[in-house]
């Protein structure tokens, strides 16, 4: 046992986790025969009802002292059988049913959903309507981000500041959200071809003075966090992703971009009115903790830049397509992938429909589910402390990860 | 019974152990009347994140541990000599301030030795 | 001690107060929640923690994460067949004088998912629950009102006498059974002591 | 120099906590029981049935049509058909429900039967204070507490209340003319037949529309 | 990106052996998907990704279909005793479990690829290639097409229920399951639920 300090880049040497690459699997013998100083390995369950597993979600971790040597996810403890009840409800029955799935995010989701049903019936949405739905996505993505950074920097020990910060700017939004659909989390506000209502009528002012607020509290935000030397030493060379594992495990989102690969579907698929904003993506260098956080706070300083034109040039017009029905809808039978570019990742939508009003298979594609699948690749050789701070990064939800 | 100094002492000791003794007893009144027993073998098992703790816990730490618990021993012990000095150090002459910086630069010195020595990073 | 000569007494500054009173007075303000989110309604409790919907002014803002040091369980979100054992565990390992408010539509009833083959259909199957608010998820300031009405009910309980709170009742159960996985479901599916349903007469 | 971040930091807690004594937009917390959130209009909670008029069974807008309970996802809504009819608004006699359960431990308050509803008869409340302890009791809500008038309609919903006031008042204006020209067309038929000729009996008064969602 | 047919031409050159069908898609045209056979399906999915201008590097989404046993009614002419009748033959077609993967690819930015594998049956021979030492980001998603639809995945690194509690039986997700009835207190029944509720009240009543 080595007692020589390693000259670590970040200002606390002493404090931060040393690299990952060198760790090699050892396996200790259960009984450590007396004269070894080293410890037998301790299963540790991070379970179910867990401070920082954002809900109900367990890790089964085998420790050697404080360095994970083991992890594995377990799911299902918010299985809600969402897609079972999916067959046996009729298409509009199940749109409130995508507000639970990402309870963060209800527009984006319900976006997702509306989209692929529009592709697989071939419906057109008028002008006003794609805004309107560009404006509410970005707002959820502003929300998601916030909500994100407070809970991340809870897990770092920060308790309850950056959250008060963030839940007072998520209010603002939700506001919105209520005055425009009447719930504030569960919106269940577009329709196969539009969305359900008109915007009332001061809404439009209130966005944009919620737009114009935001980037002052960035600005506190990041002044707040950004600089702070514990979170660079906590976050910076913590849980690296390097990139074509990151491409190979089919990681979409901030985690993707944090790793430097590119790749945002509303730029791929161009869905929506989304090529007539010009907005870029910011791509991280290396992969970490402290990358992922910095790739979501400069996403909402995009994602300001196009809600201030979206709210600008909104036509007047209709916001429903006339052609589509509300009750007895019956795609023909066929089958149809949607996907959007939501705050977690890519959410798709898999309906195969058989001609009747129930879908014949409803599948979600979880972002948050198949971001997890290099949780233990990120954990492996760090401290049970990384672990929790690693896992706040990835950002999951857990009725979206179990559906 | 003759008025010796002691009395004195005697009295305000029972009154330190009554004034400490009262509310245990107090609350030990108050359980045997209000609040029965009800022990349960769930409620006595090992709270593990909701689920039945299944491997064994006795088991053989790693000796890095014991670091930390002697860094803290250390800086422990040595609050609990501040005290005193804390509560009187208007009153005292300046060798004794002087003394007791010592003292603390004494475990400082430690502190940045151990720190320059790695130990608290943990391998 | 009837309410006229209470009143004279605290005007002359006295004031008189029972133990019950006093017992009750202290515990409905400092009930202390367990940190224990499952899906949204997690989320509408923690918007009810911060600023704007302040649960600190009702003295129960300190979420404990360990069920040793709460006596407040809030079962926020919908209760699916494989939480159901660990949320009985983690009641049982309450200390005693512990109260349950069972939050939104899914933890009452299982909610809109109650035809989920993994959904179980209300968490008063297994523990006794002392409010339930429906909703989904209910505002914060339902959950408010919520807590408001526990501390009502904490407030008439009295110390001796048949209506004493369970814990104060030496023959009455401190503990739940916790319900083992079977097959398809969970094994005995409901706890008879705790779960009395009523019958609906639908006549047709 | 080690420790700018953190200081910036701490500047920046304390600048929002001098602030929270003076500066409006950090004084958020809404003190509940006392003060209230103005209710937004839209803001939806719990279906309750429209009646218009003063006695609530008798002036129910709902005409037990049972869309709103196949439509209604988690399937919280339960309707029993009336043996008999009674007048509806346009004076056409229509069934009514004999029982309209709502379990509103069990709805999930997404108004998806307020848009499917032709007959504008259920609407979103903005109630939401309905915590209790009993849940057998309260929370099976029947069609006596579910009946709310009009005028409370239009207190929470002023703009949707207004249009579909509008939209009912001009329905039964076309029910009315509709009657009276049917009326007018029999006593034409009466006063022909009356004078010997039998010209081919004029089809029946037509039946009021229905009204269009 | 090249069109369906020309993929399947290239898998075909490049895997010899392999059997590629291509499976219409009523709804949407462009999203038509290539069934491989079970045997060569791990080369064909090699082969999409290393090809440098196919580069298929990104399994979006991986989901399990059960399609049950249907009953297809023909009208048939037969002679029976000499009389010339419509008999309605019914002709039972076999069911299959199916996985269907939506392949992307992110350095070329090019769109969805759908590969359908399909089991024989339903019952006894329900094993599938998996494809995760292909793209490892099918592993959650096949075992959880193996613990809701019962596919065995062939090559799967930690094949284990990923919902369901371990000692659950039957895979809840498939057409033909029956659910535990556990509607004892039922104040809005519907269609199967008041079924069943009424099913539950006769067993009372005679037991």
């Amino acid at each position: 046992m080595s007692l020589t300090s390693t000259g670590a880049a970040n200002p606390f040497g002493a404090l931060s986790a040393n690299g990952t690459e060198s760790v090699q699997r050892f396996s200790r013998s259960p009984k450590p025969d007396p004269g070894d100083l080293g410890g037998e390995l301790l299963e540790v369950s991070m379970g179910p009802h867990h401070p920082s597993t954002h809900g109900v979600f367990r890790m089964d971790v085998v420790l050697d002292g404080e360095t994970v040597v083991k992890l594995k996810p377990v799911f299902g403890y918010l299985h809600r059988n969402h897609e079972k009840i999916a067959e046996n409800t009729s298409y509009l029955g199940s749109m409130p049913y995508t507000d639970r799935l990402d309870y963060l995010c209800s527009m984006t989701n319900n976006w997702a959903y509306a989209l692929s049903v529009e592709k697989l019936a071939g419906l057109q949405v008028p002008e006003r309507a794609q805004y309107i739905r560009v404006i509410t996505a970005e707002l959820t993505r502003l929300l998601n981000h916030t909500c994100l950074i407070g809970f991340l920097l809870q897990d770092m020990g920060a308790l309850g500041t950056p959250m008060m910060y963030a839940f007072r700017e998520r209010e603002k939004i939700l506001d919105l959200f209520e005055s425009l659909s009447g719930a504030r989390m569960m919106c269940n506000y577009m329709r196969f071809g539009g969305c359900r209502c008109e915007l009332p009528k001061h809404w439009l002012e209130q966005a944009r003075q919620v737009v114009e607020d935001f980037p002052h509290f960035l600005d506190e935000f990041e002044a707040l966090l950004t600089g702070n030397e514990i979170l660079l030493a906590r976050s910076q060379g913590v849980g690296v992703l390097p990139k074509d594992l990151a491409i190979n495990a089919s990681i979409t989102g901030p985690m993707l971009r944090a790793a430097g690969v590119g790749y945002d579907i509303r730029k791929v698929d161009n869905y929506g009115i989304y090529e007539r904003f010009e907005f870029r993506v910011p791509i991280g260098a290396h992969g970490d903790v402290f990358d992922r956080y910095m790739v979501r706070v400069l996403e909402m300083r995009e994602s300001l830049g196009i809600l201030r034109k979206a709210l600008t040039d909104i036509p007047e017009g209709p916001i429903m397509d006339p052609k589509s029905k509300l009750r007895g809808f019956k795609p023909k039978a066929g089958e149809a992938y949607g996907r959007i570019e939501g705050p977690k990742g890519e959410l798709g939508f898999y309906l195969i429909s058989d001609g009747s009003a129930n879908p014949f298979r409803y599948r979600v594609r979880p972002p948050s589910l198949i971001n997890l699948t290099v949780l233990e690749d990120m954990c492996l050789g760090h401290n049970v402390a990384d672990v929790v701070i690693i896992l706040g990064s990835v950002d999951i939800v857990l009725g979206e990860v179990d559906r | 019974m003759t008025d010796s100094a002691y009395t004195l002492l005697v009295v305000f000791l029972g009154m330190a152990v009554a004034f400490a003794a009262a509310p245990l007893a107090i609350a030990w009144l108050w359980s045997k009347r209000f609040a029965p027993r009800k022990p349960g073998t769930v409620k006595k098992d090992v709270y593990e994140c909701g689920l039945e703790s299944s491997t064994k816990n006795w088991v053989q730490f790693k000796s890095d541990y014991y670091l930390y618990g002697i860094l803290f021993l250390v800086f422990d012990i040595e609050t609990v000599f501040l005290l005193p000095f804390a509560v009187s150090f208007k009153s005292l002459p300046i060798g004794a301030v002087v003394a007791m910086l010592v003292f603390l630069l004494l475990l400082v010195e430690g502190l940045v030795w151990a720190w320059r020595k790695g130990v608290l990073n943990w391998k | 001690m009837d309410e006229g000569l209470r009143n004279e007494l605290s005007k002359a500054g006295v004031f008189t107060t029972s133990l019950s009173e006093l017992y009750n007075w202290g515990q409905k303000n400092s009930l202390w929640p367990l940190q224990f989110g499952l899906a949204c309604c997690a989320i509408e409790m923690i918007a009810a923690s911060m600023a704007r919907f302040d649960i600190a002014r009702f003295g129960a803002e300190v979420f404990r994460p360990s069920p040793r040091q709460a006596d407040l369980m809030i079962v926020a979100g919908t209760v699916t067949k494989k939480m159901a054992p660990q949320v009985v565990r983690l009641y049982n390992q309450m200390p005693e004088p512990k109260f349950v408010i069972a939050m939104g539509a899914c933890a009452i009833s299982g909610g809109p998912f109650k035809q989920g083959y993994n959904v179980l259909k209300g968490i008063d199957r297994y523990i006794p629950v002392d409010v339930h608010i429906p909703g989904c998820p209910p505002r914060p300031e339902a959950l408010l009102h919520a807590l408001m009405t526990l501390q009502k009910k904490i407030e008439e309980q009295s110390l001796t006498g048949i209506n004493r709170p369970r814990q104060m009742d030496p023959n009455q159960t401190g503990e739940f059974p916790i319900p083992t996985f079977g097959a398809h479901d969970l094994e005995p599916p409901s706890n008879p002591e705790v779960w009395r349903p009523i019958k609906i007469d639908r006549g047709s | 120099m080690l420790g700018t971040g953190l200081i910036q930091g701490l500047m920046e807690t304390a600048k929002n906590f001098v602030g929270s004594y003076h500066d409006e937009a950090r004084l958020v917390t809404v003190q509940y029981p006392e003060e209230k959130i103005p209710a937004k209009e839209n803001s939806r909670n719990f279906p309750f049935l429209v009646y218009d008029g003063e006695d609530p069974q008798a002036g129910l807008r709902c005409v037990a049509c049972q869309i709103c309970e196949k439509e209604c996802p988690p399937k919280c809504i339960y309707i029993v058909k009336s043996k008999d009819k009674k007048p509806d608004y346009t004076g056409k006699a229509q069934l009514y429900p004999a029982t309209f359960d709502i379990d509103v431990s069990v709805c999930m308050s997404c108004q998806i039967c307020v848009e499917v509803c032709p007959f504008d008869a259920i609407k979103m409340d903005q109630v939401f204070e309905l915590s209790t302890s009993d849940r057998f009791a309260t929370l099976l809500l029947k069609k006596t507490t579910l009946a709310k008038p009009n005028a409370y309609f239009h207190q929470i919903h002023p703009t949707d209340a207004a249009e579909i006031d509008g939209r009912l008042a001009e329905e039964k204006r076309k029910a009315e003319e509709k009657a009276k020209a049917a009326a007018a067309a029999k006593a034409a038929a009466a006063a022909a037949a009356t004078t010997g000729t039998d010209p081919k009996a004029p089809p029946v008064g037509g039946a009021a529309k229905s009204p269009t969602n | 990106m090249l069109s369906l047919d020309q993929i399947k031409l290239r898998i075909e050159q490049a895997v010899p052996g392999a059997r590629v069908e291509l499976v219409p898609n009523g709804a949407l045209a462009d999203q038509a998907s290539l069934w491989l056979d079970a045997a060569h399906a791990v080369e064909c999915a090699r082969f999409l990704r290393e090809t440098p201008d196919l580069s298929f590097d990104y399994a979006s989404n991986v989901t399990g279909v059960d399609w049950p046993d249907t009953t297809v009614k023909t009208k048939v002419k037969k002679v029976v005793e000499g009389q010339e009748t419509d008999v309605e033959e019914s002709v039972v077609k076999p069911g299959f479990l199916e996985a269907v993967y939506h392949l992307y690819s992110m350095t070329r930015k090019h769109g969805p690829l759908v590969i359908r594998l399909r089991t024989a049956n339903r019952t006894d021979s329900v094993r599938l290639p998996s494809f995760t030492p292909v793209w490892r980001g099918a592993e959650f998603q096949e075992r959880e097409i193996f613990d809701l639809f019962g596919i065995v995945f062939d090559g799967h690194p930690d094949l284990r229920r990923l919902l369901m509690w371990d000692g659950f039986q039957d895979h809840p997700m498939r057409k033909d399951y029956v659910e535990p009835d556990d509607y004892e207190y039922e104040p809005t029944p519907h269609d199967e639920v008041l079924e069943k509720a009424q099913s539950r009240a006769a067993k009372e009543a005679n037991a």
